[in-house]
Formats: C-alpha cells, structure tokens, sequence
C-alpha cells in the first residue's frame, strides 16, 4: 500500500535522533511486549510479512505519531483479539485493573521447555532457496521499477517506481510477500539487489556520486525499454 | 516525549499507559498458560547480552586480521558469519558489504526496520526513526554529516535499502595504525554505528 | 516539499468523512480564528504560498493528527512570534491567564474603516495576467511532469512527477509559488492544465476511463520524449 | 475526535485548548490594535451567510436557464460569474466545467484545500480531509460510491487537482423533469456538493 511507512525519500522529518549509548530496550516494558510476543505459544502473525502489514495499516497520524514499540503494542492488541486469543472484554479488564493499581504483580509461570525452545529459536538458521535458474534478468541487465499501487502489502517503495536500475545482484528465490500478505498461492521468485543512480531516483535534488541498491522481486521489475 | 514551542505535547500517550497495557496483556497470556515468565526473561536476556554487535564486532577483526575470512566473508556473508557461531532470526541471508577509499556502504530499511540482528542485535532507536527511513535514500551525506562523518565527494557512496530477506552488515576500513593488533584488541574499536555504514 | 501534506494518491485514510448539513464553521473558534488571520492589519504571511509552506513544514504526525484549523492555529502562533507582532513570553501569559480562566471575556475595539476593508478585500476581483506569448508548450503538446524533489515549496505533487500527459490548456500566467516562497526574483510561467491518462498515473491500479488534470507551471515540464 | 477501540484518543488536544489560544491571541491583538472586533463579526457574516453555495446555485441555475449565459460561462467563468455579482479572494479564475450524459468532472486539492470561495464558500470539512484529498485522483468512483453517486463505467471521469490559481465550479447537468422550471426554482435543487462534482 503506498501508505506513510513507506518514507525513503521522505521530507520534513528532521534530524536523526541518535542517542549515544542508547541501550537495547529504552523501558522494561518494551522489553517484556518484544519477548512476550516471540515467546507466545500461539504466533500473532503467521509471517513477518503480516506483522509488517499490520503496522502499515495503522491510522497514518498514529503511526507516525507512535513509538516503534507502541506501534507493536497496538498491533498486538488487535491481533489477540481478532485471533480470538484474548476477548476485548477480559483485556479490556485486565487494563481497567493495571490501570487502578499500576504495581500490581504480574502472575509468574515457568516453562523450561517453552524457555529453551523460543531461545533456540532466535538462533535457529534459516536457509534460504538459491536457484538461480527461474531468475529473468542477469546482473547487468537493465530493469525498469513498475508503476503498481497495490492497496495490499508490497515491498516495492514509491520512491523506485517508474525508476530505471541495473541488477547488481541475483540474491536467491523468496516468496513474494505481496501474495504471502495476500493469502494467495506462493509465488516464488529471484529477488534482485537493484542498483539505482541517484540522480535517476531523485533528479536535480541527487546528492552526487551516489547510487541505492533495492531489494527487489522479479515481478517489481520490467526489461528498460531504453538501453 | 518532546514538547514543541508552545507547550503542546506531540506525543498523545500518558508515560505510564504502554507499560500498564503491557503488564495486562502479559498478565492474562501467562494466566492462560500461552506463554512463561522465564520464556520472556530468557529471550530478554538474549538480546541484551547474548546477541548484539559484539558479535558483529568480532566479524569484522576477523576479517582484518585474517584475509582469506575475509575473503570468504564478502563471498558468502552467511556462511563465514555462521563459522564464528552466529545466525539466526533477521540473519537468513547476511551479505557484507565491503567499505573501501572509493566506496562507503550504508544500510537503511525504508519500509520498516530491517537489520542484521545475529551480527547488530536489534536496531537502536535512530535506525528505526522515520528521519533516518526518510533521509537515507536521498541524503546520505548530509545524514553522514549529521554523524560527524564528511564523506569526500569522490568517494562513491552505496546505500543498501533492505527491502527484502537480506541483511547487511558493512565492513569497515580498517583504521590507520592498528596493524598488526590482535583480533581481540581490534574487536573493541568496532562500533555499531560503522557496521551500519554510519 | 515531499511532505506529508502531499496527500494525492495515498492509502490508509480510511472512508471520506462526510457530514450532511455541515455547518460553515464547527466551532466559534474556527470561525473567529479565520477571520481574526484575515482581519489582521499586519498580515502574518505576505502571500498564500507562504502560509501553505508553513503548514506543510508542520512535524508529518503532528500535520496529519490535527484538524484544518488546529493546524491554522498552530502556524498563525509561530508566526506572531516569528515576525515580532507578539513576544513569546506574552503569548504565554495570555494563554495561561485564559487557561485558568477560560470564560474571562475578550477586550472589544471597534474600527468600522477596518471592517469596511476586509470585507471589500473579500469581494475584490484579482486580475489574472493573460499572455500567453510566453507559453512554452501548446494544448495538445505532450509533456512530462519533471522529476523534481525540491526541500523547499513546491506545487508539481509527487504522484504526477516522472509522468506524461497532455497540454489540455493555458489557464494563463502566474508567478511561479517555489520562487515565491523562497523569495528569489518573480518568475513569471504559463500555467497549464495538463491532462494525465488515470493508467499513467497508476498502472494496474487505475481506474476505468478516468484521467487527472493538474494545474502545472512552464518549468515543472519537459517536452515528452516519446510521441 | 475519534477514539479507537482500546480507548486511546488520536487526537492529542484536549477540547477546549484551540478555543482558549484563540481567545489569548485575540485579546492580545485587540488590545495592541491591530484588529477589530467588528472587522471580526463582520468577516465571518461574510462567509456564514453571504459567501456561499447559494452562489453558485444561482449561476448554475442561470446556466440552465440561459444557453447564452452557459455558454459565457464555460468559456470565461470567471467573467460571468462576475455579471451575477460574484468574485473575491480565491477566485481570482474560476473555470466552469460541464458534466454531461459522456463526461464527469469532480474537483480536488490534493496538496492543501483550494476551492472556489465566491461561489461556494468556506470547504467543507470532507474537501480538507486527508481522505478526500488522497483518494479523489487515484479512485475517483470510488469516492464517489461512498457519496452516493455510482458512475456508468462509460461515463468518462475527469479529475481536477487545483494545484495553481484556477478554481473549478463543476457545472452539474440539469435534474430530468426540470425543464421549464424558473432559475429561482433551480436555485434549491442545486447542492453544494453537485458543483465540487460528488
């Protein structure tokens, strides 16, 4: 969707807030919502492809006016209610009784095995799929960024489309997210690294000597019509 | 929480309200048996101590000190990071990208957050800003400047928008004079911020 | 800028909000607000393309989660600090002395030859300067809306730039509103209505026999490469 | 002032804040002299009851009633605007466009909120909504579905982005059933919305 997550290029943002020394986790609970929903039995989200979409479908004032966190938070919530994990009455409740003793104790269970599996998980290694034999273009050609405005999820930003680029890299075979997002069938595809100068991307506004490599599907992509 | 000039509150949240929404959600999920407290603290202690940019760190002194690492490093970023032990969630497909005097990489997600978190651990707050999504696509230099760093004209600047499955973690030059250190003694002069390409 | 004010073609705002017998004004503020910018006998922005600059500089959250007027306000306050017509520390005592005393009335000041004025500023007739000698392009020409990516005030939106289309008229000759605010030297352009084909603008997305005329200066076009 | 399910307002301004800055700024500038508050009352007259719709019902209904006027009308709007009275601030060009059985017309400012004061007044909220202006060029039946209004796939549709210094009125095609009418009949059938083309 070409909605306001979609922010390269972007203006009127300001500085970069860097915080030197700036620790993992700014607040406990932002540490505790990030476990607690990796560490879930039953998963919010199927893939992290529909976490992202989640966000992106967020009130535009609200996504930019939260955290990174909160913006989690607020998925979540919606999500353990949509999934029938929780029912909006009782989490409804439960916030009402925080709310009125803030210092309440959260109840305590242990779970070795959920503890050791979840933790194994973050270190798990995921392979991924190289065949290079479906891939349309080779390193070198010349690409063209389609002009698609899905309202579902894509991972082509607005910034590359209509763009002219060079494949720079064949980076292996993904399932395109927009159909993942989608719930329809898997649809393979290479997946490019796609070298785009600036100037073609952002014109007399270009920085020079500077180009930005994108990530993209086979199907994002057109042979130039121009060489 | 920044307040603006006249005395108006950007941010719509009391303090308080996520970490309370947060003790609820984590209140009833336990109280359901769908998740356990030590399940949470271990994953915690994970990130804050397990997985994080030393690891990145260690990658790169390797590849200073260790040319054919290195060599296997640029080649295939997943298996030479795996060889010190790392992978992992966000790692599937690790591509390191190599800073030279002609070039300088430096990653950004636009879309979201992606980072190579086996070697970075996960992102600081400035990676994930929307100023940073923003700028770093068409402004790199003036977002290097902000970091303190002024990037000669004549050096080619790449800027890597992880838009699909892969990671990058830059490899930086090595810094003058440090020839000749052990891996160990390189491993402290490595920041984030360079294995960002910032 | 590309800001967020540049709304044209965006997802994610959800069903237009509309209201039956909407009143002109919601609220008496609303009113008193616009009229009291107009009224103002030190006007706080010497053109309209600086106060549609002020508004676009807004943080992007902060634009997108206040109403029209809220937005009003908020630039009219800075720029009655900006150029001196009140100080900020008396703003701020103002504004607290009605915080703690929200009915507290307003002074009165009567000035009929100031009433007289605004009003019939209201109902004077600006002369539009015709002369298309000066027009570039000819209806019918093709054109190409520049890529352009200006930090400062700009009225080429994004979704047009990059894209062809069609002289379709000659509205006349204005100044062009990027020299205007960033007050450079009076350009003066021919203002074209260009016409662009729905499935130009959208690809896939578009929809069935629709196009899109934008009102655009001489210089944010190219002549078309491709007839 | 919308409040989402969970119960968390958007909107970050407690009610009364814009009316009590109003007030503090208004008190300030009249006791400085730089404005008056009948020049205020007055002002506000103006567009609560003598800038508005009914103008441009009126010139719509004359058009209906006078090929003549019409066809002044579409070929310079804002000089037969001008014959019944009307002009100002924002209307410096006003372009009539006409809907017929092949071609419809709908006006928007996607960029900020142009509109053509002296015909129709103030905008109405939805013309200023984010929603409005994002959706009207990219899905113009959509939008128009939404008002009520579903278009023959025939019909072409035309979309007028007010970028510049043209205000559009869009010119409705006359009701069925309403030939012979007098233009002070018209007058009531025309709506404010049929002339910004929704």
């Amino acid at each position: 969707m070409d909605g306001v997550h979609d922010l390269g290029g972007m203006h009127g943002f300001g500085p970069i807030p860097y915080e030197k020394d700036e620790p993992v986790f700014h607040e406990p609970w932002e540490a505790r919502l990030y476990a607690l929903r990796r560490a879930l039995t039953v998963p919010m989200f199927a893939t992290v492809d529909e976490h992202r979409y989640a966000l992106e479908q967020m009130p535009p004032a609200r996504y930019l006016g939260l955290s990174y966190y909160e913006r989690w938070l607020a998925v979540f919530q919606e999500a353990l209610v949509a999934n029938e994990v929780l029912e909006a009455d009782e989490m409804r409740a439960s916030f009402e009784a925080y709310e009125a003793n803030p210092d309440a104790p959260v109840p305590r269970r242990t779970d070795p095995e959920l503890t050791a599996r979840v933790v194994a998980a973050a270190f798990r290694r995921p392979s991924v799929h190289h065949d290079d034999g479906i891939a349309r273009f080779q390193v070198g050609d010349r690409v063209l960024a389609r002009n698609i405005h899905p309202k579902g999820h894509t991972r082509l930003p607005r910034y590359a489309r209509g763009k002219q680029g060079q494949i720079a890299n064949i980076n292996g075979i993904c399932n395109l997210p927009d159909a993942i997002v989608a719930h329809r069938e898997p649809e393979p595809q290479a997946v490019y690294s796609v070298r785009f100068e600036a100037v073609e991307l952002w014109g007399d506004a270009a920085e020079p000597n500077a180009s930005v490599y994108i990530d993209l599907w086979d199907s994002y992509l057109d042979p130039a019509v121009i060489e | 929480m920044s307040e603006d000039h006249d005395g108006h509150h950007h941010h719509p949240l009391p303090e308080p309200y996520p970490a309370i929404r947060t003790k609820a959600l984590e209140s009833l999920l336990v109280e359901k048996g769908l998740v356990s407290t030590d399940a949470i603290d271990a994953l915690i202690k994970t990130y804050e101590q397990d997985v994080g940019p030393l690891n990145g760190a260690r990658v790169v002194a390797r590849a200073w000190t260790d040319p054919a690492y290195k060599q296997r490093l640029l080649e295939d970023g997943t298996a030479a990071i795996a060889e010190l032990g790392y992978g992992g969630a966000q790692g599937a497909q690790i591509v390191a990208l190599e800073n030279t005097p002609q070039i300088h990489n430096m990653v950004v997600c636009t879309l979201c957050s992606c980072y190579p978190w086996p070697v970075l651990g996960l992102p600081p707050s400035w990676y994930k800003s929307p100023a940073y999504r923003a700028r770093a696509v068409s402004e790199p230099r003036a977002v290097l400047r902000e970091f303190g760093l002024e990037l000669d004209p004549a050096v080619e600047i790449r800027v890597w928008d992880s838009t699909a499955e892969v990671r990058y973690l830059v490899l930086p030059e090595q810094p003058a004079g440090t020839v000749g250190m052990s891996a160990e003694e390189l491993t402290k002069l490595v920041s984030r911020d360079s294995m960002v390409g910032v």
